[in-house]
């Protein structure tokens, strides 16, 4: 693992207006995602987990470029990504790509194979035919399907063989950083290992740097190597995978772990309860924005004081007040 | 003249003003809440008829108003009279209207009528005088006047000379006055009285009229009924209470309504009235011909120099031989009796009436050698011509008007457009409402043939300066010099008989050039129930062609 | 885990469904002979198209209208045959006696009803009472299923609900009648974790206290490890494993069982390369000679592929039964 | 919901607006009303009158303004065809007629259709499916003039059952309300079954079935109450058929409405009624769209709260 | 866990395809329609625009007329049966032109409103709530009456007509479409937006517009008759079934032949093409619902 980041996040946010009431006249904003920090080193894979709603779809969407922040950067390789322009935008495009959870509407059903894989360099690159077919070719015998499998069309495949196309088509145009959106939520068990292998591999093989998106704790165990947990907006808590799942500095991050259920019947299980569910952002709350739910609550500083992060173990950092005054080692 | 509304005068005309409009919110109201008001309005109506109602089904007018003269004066009420009748079996002008007698000076300048002194109004508005005549003269007139024939009043002076003479002063001789009196755009007599009283609004409410029937009421875009007077002045009486005028456009529903016994009488297109006969009804004509049939050729297209319409020059019906080989193509006999059937008389020269000055026996009998069917002589005089080759414009455009509802004006285009095929004439159908052809044909611009009505059948005089010549009606002339020229001396020609070969002069001059297509004269006909309708004289003599409403004769 | 001894509460023997298509019919449910115990939670596992779902369907009688028919078996609930009860002494069953709670809360309950209305319909149906009455009790239910403030949810319509709060007025539903058996398929999977585990703890609860049985249709082995008692494996259609949890676990002996354990990631522990089953299922309406699972098994042999493998008892005392050649060879 | 209602109506006003510029473009485009309302031997004095009285001699967008300003007011001038009435007070008072007829074309096109829909659904493929599609494409095929005619002439000739045309009783109203209705029977039918269908394979039916509910409950209440709103949306579509329907059956029955009167008008090139009735089938258009989005909310709670 | 998703039709293999295809509406429509649109002048026993007077009105064969006139003859002692063949082709361009032209319109307006949204959106939108306002008979009325009915002047009423409804669904379906997971992929590849709408959007909602256009196709012919009946279709002589139907209309009752068998040849078509579209979104696209 190199320690050059390709990508950097500074304080990145994205705040969304919506109108509500009787005659739409109120407006509010809901923070999707507020000050993200983090890095992507070459060859590593970040993991951003958490509930639905915690903001890692959007923070996704914004690294894809398909948004834009309302606050923060993200540099890709020193340069802001969204000041990007021509030639630059198309080399980003074409170094950072996408694998999205359903693999049956993740492919154009309309097109074949052959020019869905393609599509990254068609657009991106110059290339003669022979050579966008030779690319086609080797992508497709990366993950495992037939070159003449380019002839076909979507439907004469099965999810498992859709989600290897679609892995196909994101490494073409020979990325270097792919996002990962919950890219084996939507398969069978034995589908699903076969896909989490073929990520391994295809990372040992080009280097490739992974933002995995997965509310499947025990996946992203094995996909990941630093996670960061995301609540309502924010990261509350980032470190490497083992450390993290180990010893969780965050009630949040522990109560999430416990929730999880492993799929050994002999493994004790305490199950710390959470209150009830995860607030509208429309109307986070005071302070901490867990607080109302959390179980280790200290006490009037939760609801008033937000918790920042700091530095908790080496290359692990926390956001709460439980660790405000530990020292950092 | 009267491209327009000839083509449209099948039915009667109409209007209402009944306070409909002061209730229209309420029931606009009322019927937003639909079903349950639809479901209370009524139980099933009974479809029978009340005997002594007499239920009439025509196609709608063109304008609908009580007021005659803001429409283009096709349908007279029968409770309305003019000063001039007409006689049932002849056709021929009567005083069965208001005026008792007349008479003309010399030069036919100036017309004195005598009103019938027990002449009186329905519904008490008193006897009708000279001084109502002056008073619906001066309606007649006016602004809102729209009635066919308007200039010819307007140049006219009304004098009443005492309370039952009026007498007429005209600018030029018109020895065919009565037709205005008895025809299209007839004066019709309105009650000073009631106006005094009521002003429009009571005519527009129930118009008192002096005929053997009193308007009852309409229903807008539906009905107008009248009732029979029990005693009426003139001594008619229909023996039934009530008559109801029905417009329906569709021929098949009017067809339906009378073989459901809904109606007595219904005017139907020729081929449904052979089906009405077949179905056991019966059909009834009108004692004289109602309606003279032709395709003109529009456009100067006899004058080389015209200015007006340069253009017609290269028409290719500018030319004689093409005039003549589009005749001689037509097996006349077999497209009048697909279009009108029985009763349908050859027309040698359209606007040219037995009944009236002009008529030419010479011309009658020349008709089959000079227009018999010869589609040989036709391919001929073509070849000779040099058609198509020789010509810009070789397509003849054929008009069709089914937007104005004449059923037969299709099938006579799509008949001459197949027998001129035959022999090499090449037509194209031009779906044209008449406002357009009208416009065109005001502007100059006709360039295409168009079949024609003349109903009710005018007087030679006036039919032939309107078709042909320049001065009754200055567009729709064939552009031939010498036709204007003995035009122009008809206009100011008072002998009968010089005005009488004049006329012959025109006809023969038509005839010979052959500058148009003639077809037929026709007699109005009406489909009667039956087993309800024994039988009804009627002259043919109005626009609708039907009138005389009080000698239907029921079973 | 409490696990009563007595006569099982719903007993399936035998049971087969047929299906015909225009491309030719199959069993989706193969000769299917289980039973679940009052207070016991039976969970039936199986990858997408192994026939899981048509099983829950087959048990209360519920099969697409001409496409599917169960063919032969019996079911029997307390000792009653299901089978030959007539429909309407079949829908009083349903509801009653044997709930579900479906697998998408975003579906399962119909949008033009408040959830209050859609709670008391069921109550309504099984033990009619007034209007008010309905209501309370209703309310209990979403009381019951732990709904906060459930006086107001009562009249709320789907639209205004969480995914997760849905998903406990379905499991509300389900329960308001007290019914003996409730099959619940997949009814997590769309669910966040922390709403799943609150809404497992939440069943295993009401199980407890009601003691009724529970069919959990599930692939997911982490709820099959922690909330089963007793297991059934499918695949094709045809049950090849069943037994308690901590046997199958322990000791799978089936191949495909043992493939599919350990296909799945871990929590804890070494942090290997995974398992993988490679190859598809057989394509149903093709005919199939010998062990369905034989052409992705890695341990088949000739036999597999020509000869349909019997149901034999794996440890020999009942409790754990298994279809493979092999488990007979041992 | 306020908000909602008021930019419909504002984007319906924007509508009528630009169909005022259509219908004002349009009938200048055809021949002049000098020829279709003057008598043929008009002199041109007349004539010159006649088109000062119209404004006929002004530019174009100034007859527009002047047009759009009276029309606000209600005032499209004075019929030519019909003189001395007001055109749309004419038409307004043709209007009850045609609302009636078409009221009772809508209320038999649901009183059928819905039903037959349903029971397509509900027995898909079976003969009663079968029958309810050959009856909905029957009808989606007939001209309804032909229809018409052929009704006029089995219940009214044949049979004697019900009068061939005009106006009177609810008599009169029952044939031309089933001509215009037969083909928005066939359509609403359709439309009933596909969505009856979809909604008959969600997940709640077969909750509902599962707590119990019997066949008849899980039809009418659960799944209809769904459905309907699939079928609501065509009912904008429905009123602009009906309409459409009414301008040829009107004439077929003769039944004094708006669309005779528009055919009347049109023929007769009395624009100051082609104008108004255009614009009131238009405005009739609006309000029945703005009357389903109302029923949308009373059907789908997901609105009335979304 | 999706164990089918509704985007994956299961592969079918050939027979079953084939076995599935709708043969009786095809059948119908090649008889009725397709083949004498194209091949009239061959297989018509008699020219449909000579008139016959001596042979006006004969009744069909078996109903007391001969196989030589097997449809009966017309007012004018034209072959019904020949005026039909000829006829076809009038129906096929005027509904097929007609709707081509409201599938382009409409199509384009309604795939770029649901693209681009805002204020294009909007306006395409008050653009379609116009159209679907104005009846389309009176248009046509307006329009005949204005510039003179003609071919041209009923393709345009036609395409008028059916536009609002293609671009409706059209960008109903955009809307969805946009939001689509692949559509994201593409646009992470980093694809136009005239590639996105183009290569990936256009595509998924042909077969909406197939089916819509299949299920037009009675509308178009139904309106094409009801501008005859009213007098401003396609011009004389030519011999559409509208107008056949329409100019036999007075005669149901008794030369019941002469718009029966034109009104058959209405029904047919319209049904079989019904049929087919029926087929085609049973098969294309399971979702759709549309009239």
């Amino acid at each position: 693992m190199s320690n050059t980041p390709i990508l950097q996040v500074e304080n990145l946010s994205k705040h969304f207006d919506v109108q509500t009431g009787l005659l739409r006249r109120e407006k509010k904003t809901v923070k999707a995602v507020t000050g993200l920090n983090f890095d992507i080193n070459v060859g590593e894979t970040l993991a951003l987990v958490g509930e639905s709603g915690c903001g890692k779809t959007t923070t996704t969407r914004l690294l894809l470029r398909l948004q834009t922040p309302t606050a923060g950067q993200v540099r890709y390789d020193g340069e802001d990504i969204f000041q990007l322009k021509g030639a630059a935008l198309k080399s980003y495009r074409s170094r950072v790509q996408a694998v999205f959870q359903d693999p049956w509407s993740s492919i154009n059903p309309r097109v074949r194979i052959h020019d869905f894989v393609s599509e990254p360099l068609i657009v991106n690159e110059k290339l003669s035919s022979s050579e966008v077919d030779r690319r086609v070719h080797e992508a497709l015998d990366a993950v495992g399907m037939r070159p003449q499998d380019a002839r076909k069309f979507p439907h004469e495949f099965s999810g498992g063989q859709r989600q290897r196309i679609a892995i196909a088509s994101a490494i073409v145009s020979r990325p270097r950083l792919i996002i990962l959106d919950e890219p084996v939520s939507g398969l069978d068990v034995s589908i699903r290992s076969q896909i989490i292998n073929l990520f391994k591999d295809l990372q040992a093989e080009y280097g490739l740097s992974y933002i995995l998106v997965a509310h499947d704790l025990a996946t992203t165990r094995y996909l990941a190597d630093r996670v960061a947990v995301m609540y309502l907006g924010q990261i509350i808590e980032q470190g490497p995978v083992d450390d993290v799942f180990d010893a969780p500095a965050h009630p949040y991050t522990e109560a999430l772990l416990s929730a999880a259920l492993s799929a050994d019947p002999t493994e004790a299980r305490t199950e710390i309860p959470m209150n009830g569910e995860v607030p509208s952002p429309l109307n986070p709350p005071s302070g901490c924005a867990f607080h109302p739910r959390c179980h280790r609550r200290l006490g009037a500083v939760c609801d008033v004081k937000s918790p920042t992060l700091q530095a908790y173990g080496p290359h692990h950092s926390v956001s709460c007040h439980l660790h405000d005054r530990q020292p950092t080692a | 003249m009267t491209l327009s509304h000839d083509m449209n005068d099948r039915g009667i005309a109409m209007h209402n003003r009944i306070s409909n409009i002061r209730h229209a919110p309420k029931r606009l109201l009322a019927t937003a809440l639909l079903a349950g008001t639809i479901l209370a309005a009524g139980g099933l109506g009974n479809a029978a008829i009340a005997q002594e109602k007499v239920v009439i089904a025509v196609s709608p007018l063109g304008a609908d108003s009580n007021l005659y003269w803001t429409t283009t004066g096709a349908f007279i009420f029968p409770s309305m009279q003019t000063l001039v009748g007409n006689d049932p079996e002849t056709g021929g002008y009567d005083n069965s209207q208001l005026a008792e007698s007349w008479e003309h000076s010399d030069g036919f300048k100036t017309w004195t009528f005598k009103l019938h002194p027990n002449a009186t109004f329905n519904g008490d508005w008193g006897p009708v005088t000279s001084a109502d005549v002056v008073h619906s003269f001066n309606l007649h007139i006016g602004e809102d006047a729209k009635l066919s024939g308007i200039s010819r009043f307007r140049e006219m002076t009304i004098t009443a000379v005492d309370d039952h003479t009026v007498r007429f002063d005209l600018p030029s001789p018109d020895p065919d006055f009565l037709f205005s009196h008895a025809g299209r755009g007839s004066l019709v007599i309105y009650s000073k009285a009631q106006f005094d009283a009521e002003g429009l609004e009571g005519y527009e409410t129930a118009p008192a009229g002096s005929g053997p029937f009193q308007y009852e009421g309409r229903e807008v875009g539906q009905s107008l009924t009248f009732s029979t007077i029990a005693d009426h002045w003139s001594g008619v009486t229909a023996e039934f209470d009530q008559i109801e005028f029905r417009w329906v456009s569709e021929p098949s529903t009017r067809f339906a309504m009378l073989s459901a016994g809904e109606a007595h009488a219904v005017t139907l297109p020729r081929d449904l009235s052979d089906d009405a006969m077949e179905a056991g009804q019966t059909v009834l004509s009108s004692t004289a011909g109602a309606m003279q049939s032709t395709m003109l050729f529009t456009g100067q297209f006899m004058n080389p120099e015209a200015e007006e319409n340069r253009d017609a020059r290269t028409y290719a019906w500018a030319d004689v031989r093409v005039r003549e080989a589009v005749n001689r193509a037509l097996d006349r006999d077999a497209i009048l009796e697909v279009l009108y059937g029985e009763g349908v008389q050859a027309l040698p020269v359209y606007t040219m009436d037995p009944r009236f000055p002009g008529y030419s026996e010479e011309i009658a009998t020349g008709f089959d050698d000079a227009f018999g069917y010869d589609p040989e002589r036709a391919m001929e005089l073509l070849a000779d011509a040099g058609y198509p080759d020789a010509f810009d414009n070789a397509a003849i455009p054929l008009v069709v008007t089914s937007l104005a509802g004449n059923p037969e004006f299709a099938q006579m285009a799509e008949l001459v457009q197949a027998y001129l095929d035959v022999v090499g004439i090449e037509t194209e159908m031009r779906e044209q409402d008449w406002a357009t052809g009208n416009t065109a044909i005001r502007g100059f611009t006709a360039d295409f043939v168009t079949p024609m009505r003349n109903a009710p059948v005018r007087p030679s005089a006036l039919g032939v300066q309107i078709f042909f010549t320049k001065h009754a009606s200055p567009h729709l002339d064939v552009g031939d010099p010498e036709l204007n020229e003995l035009g122009a001396m008809l206009i100011d020609e008072t002998d009968p008989a010089t005005r009488d070969q004049l006329l012959q002069d025109m006809f023969t001059r038509i005839f010979e050039t052959y500058a148009h297509i003639p077809m037929a004269s026709v007699p109005a006909s009406v489909a009667v129930n039956s087993e309800l309708v024994e039988g009804w004289t009627f002259p043919g003599s109005t626009s609708s062609g039907l009138s005389h409403y009080h000698l239907i004769d029921l079973k | 885990m409490t696990q009563s001894q007595d006569a099982p509460l719903l007993e399936v023997k035998d049971l087969r469904v047929e299906i015909s298509t225009k491309a030719g019919s199959f069993f989706p449910v193969n000769g299917h002979s289980f039973s679940v115990r009052s207070g016991e939670t039976l969970g039936i596992v199986g990858e997408s198209g192994s026939g899981k779902s048509m099983t829950a369907m087959s048990l209360v009688r519920l099969l697409p209208k001409h496409a599917a028919r169960i063919t032969q078996g019996s079911i029997k609930l307390n000792g009653r045959e299901l089978l030959s009860l007539s429909e309407a002494e079949m829908r009083k069953v349903r509801g009653s006696e044997i709930a579900m709670i479906l697998q998408d809360p975003q579906t399962s309950l119909n949008p033009a009803f408040t959830a209050g209305q859609q709670i008391s319909e069921a109550l309504r149906l099984h033990s009619p009472g007034p209007r008010s009455t309905l209501r309370a009790r209703a309310i209990d239910a979403l009381r019951k299923v732990k709904v906060a403030a459930p006086e107001h949810r009562v009249d709320n319509y789907p639209s205004e609900l969480s995914g997760g709060m849905r998903q406990r007025v379905v499991g509300a539903i389900a329960i308001s009648c007290e019914p003996k058996i409730i099959i619940a398929d997949e009814p997590t999977t769309s669910l966040d974790v922390t709403v799943q585990a609150q809404y497992l703890r939440l069943l295993s609860e009401l199980q407890q206290e009601t003691g009724m049985g529970i069919i959990f249709i599930t692939h997911d082995f982490g709820i099959v490890a922690n909330l089963c008692h007793k297991i059934v494996v499918m695949y094709f259609g045809r049950i090849v494993e069943s037994g308690t949890v901590e046997r199958i676990f322990a000791r799978p002996a089936h191949p495909y069982t043992e493939a599919l354990i350990g296909a799945v990631p871990k929590l804890r522990g070494h942090k290997g390369r995974l398992r993988t089953i490679e190859g598809q299922p057989p394509i149903p309406t093709e005919p199939l000679s010998g062990c369905p699972f034989a052409p992705r098994c890695e341990k088949a042999d000739n036999r597999c592929f020509n000869e349909l493998p019997p149901t034999v008892d794996a440890d020999g005392d009942g409790e754990h039964l298994a279809s493979c050649w092999r488990v007979l060879e041992q | 919901m306020l908000l909602y209602l008021t930019r419909r109506i504002a984007s319906s006003l924007f509508a009528l607006l630009v169909i005022s510029v259509i219908v004002f473009l349009l009938s200048h485009l055809s021949g002049s009303p000098v020829d279709a309302l003057l008598p043929d031997d008009a002199t041109q004095e007349q004539v010159d009158s006649f088109i000062r009285e119209w404004g006929l001699d002004k530019p174009l967008w100034q007859q527009y303004l002047t047009f759009l300003g009276n029309a606000l007011q209600g005032d499209f001038g004075t019929s030519l065809k019909w003189p001395g009435e007001d055109a749309m007070g004419f038409v307004l008072d043709r209007m009850p007629a045609t609302l009636k007829l078409g009221g009772l074309a809508i209320l038999i096109s649901v009183v059928i259709a819905l039903p037959l829909g349903i029971a397509a659904a509900v027995y898909k493929g079976s003969p009663i499916d079968s029958l309810a599609q050959v009856f909905a494409l029957l009808g989606q095929s007939m001209p309804n003039f032909w229809l018409g005619i052929i009704l006029i002439w089995v219940f009214s000739v044949w049979l004697g059952w019900l009068p061939t045309s005009g106006t009177g009783t609810f008599a009169h109203s029952i044939l031309p309300a089933i001509a215009i209705a037969w083909f928005q029977v066939s359509a609403l039918a359709r439309l009933t079954r596909s969505s009856m269908l979809e909604v008959l394979d969600a997940e709640y039916i077969k909750l509902a079935r599962v707590k119990g509910v019997s066949e008849t409950q899980v039809i009418w209440k659960h799944a209809l109450r769904n459905a309907a709103v699939v079928p609501l949306t065509y009912f904008g579509i429905l009123a602009a058929s009906i309409l459409t329907g009414s301008v040829v059956i009107e004439t077929v029955f003769s039944w004094p409405g708006m669309g005779w009167v528009a055919i009347e008008a049109i023929r007769g090139r009395d624009f100051p009624v082609v104008q108004a009735v255009i614009i009131a089938y238009a405005v009739i258009y609006m309000l029945s769209n703005l009357v389903v989005d109302l029923l949308y909310v009373v059907v789908d709670p997901r609105i009335r709260h979304g | 866990m999706a164990e089918t998703s509704p985007n994956a039709p299961i592969a079918p293999t050939f027979w079953s395809k084939a076995s599935d295809l709708p043969l009786i509406p095809i059948g119908l429509l090649l008889i009725v329609f397709i083949i004498p649109a194209f091949f009239a002048q061959w297989i018509a026993p008699h020219d449909p625009y000579v008139p016959n007077l001596g042979a006006r009105l004969q009744p069909p064969v078996f109903f007391g007329g001969t196989w030589e006139y097997a449809l009966g003859t017309d007012r004018l002692g034209r072959d019904i049966l020949s005026r039909i063949l000829h006829g076809a082709w009038y129906v096929l361009a005027v509904s097929m032109i007609g709707i081509a032209v409201g599938v382009v319109v409409g199509t384009t307006l309604g795939l770029v409103a649901g693209y681009a949204r805002g204020w294009f959106d909007g306006l395409v939108m008050r653009l379609v709530d116009i159209s679907l306002a104005l009846p389309a008979m009176l248009l046509a009325l307006a329009l005949a009456a204005a510039i003179g009915a003609s071919f041209l002047s009923v393709v345009v009423v036609v395409g008028f007509a059916l536009w609002a409804y293609f671009a409706r669904q059209v960008r109903a379906e955009v809307l969805l479409l946009r939001n689509s997971d692949f559509v994201a992929r593409s646009q992470v590849a980093g694809a136009s937006h005239v590639r996105i709408l183009f290569r990936h959007i256009l595509p998924n909602v042909t077969n909406t517009v197939v089916v819509l256009a299949t299920l037009q196709v009675g509308i178009a012919i139904m309106l094409d008759a009801s501008l005859s009946f009213l007098g401003i279709g396609i011009p004389r002589p030519t011999p559409t079934w509208g107008l056949l139907v329409s100019d036999g209309r007075d005669f149901i009752a008794t030369d019941w032949w002469i718009s029966f068998f034109p009104g058959l040849a209405i029904l047919l078509t319209v049904m079989s093409a019904n049929m087919l579209g029926d087929w085609l979104r049973e098969r294309l696209d399971p979702r759709q619902r549309q009239i």
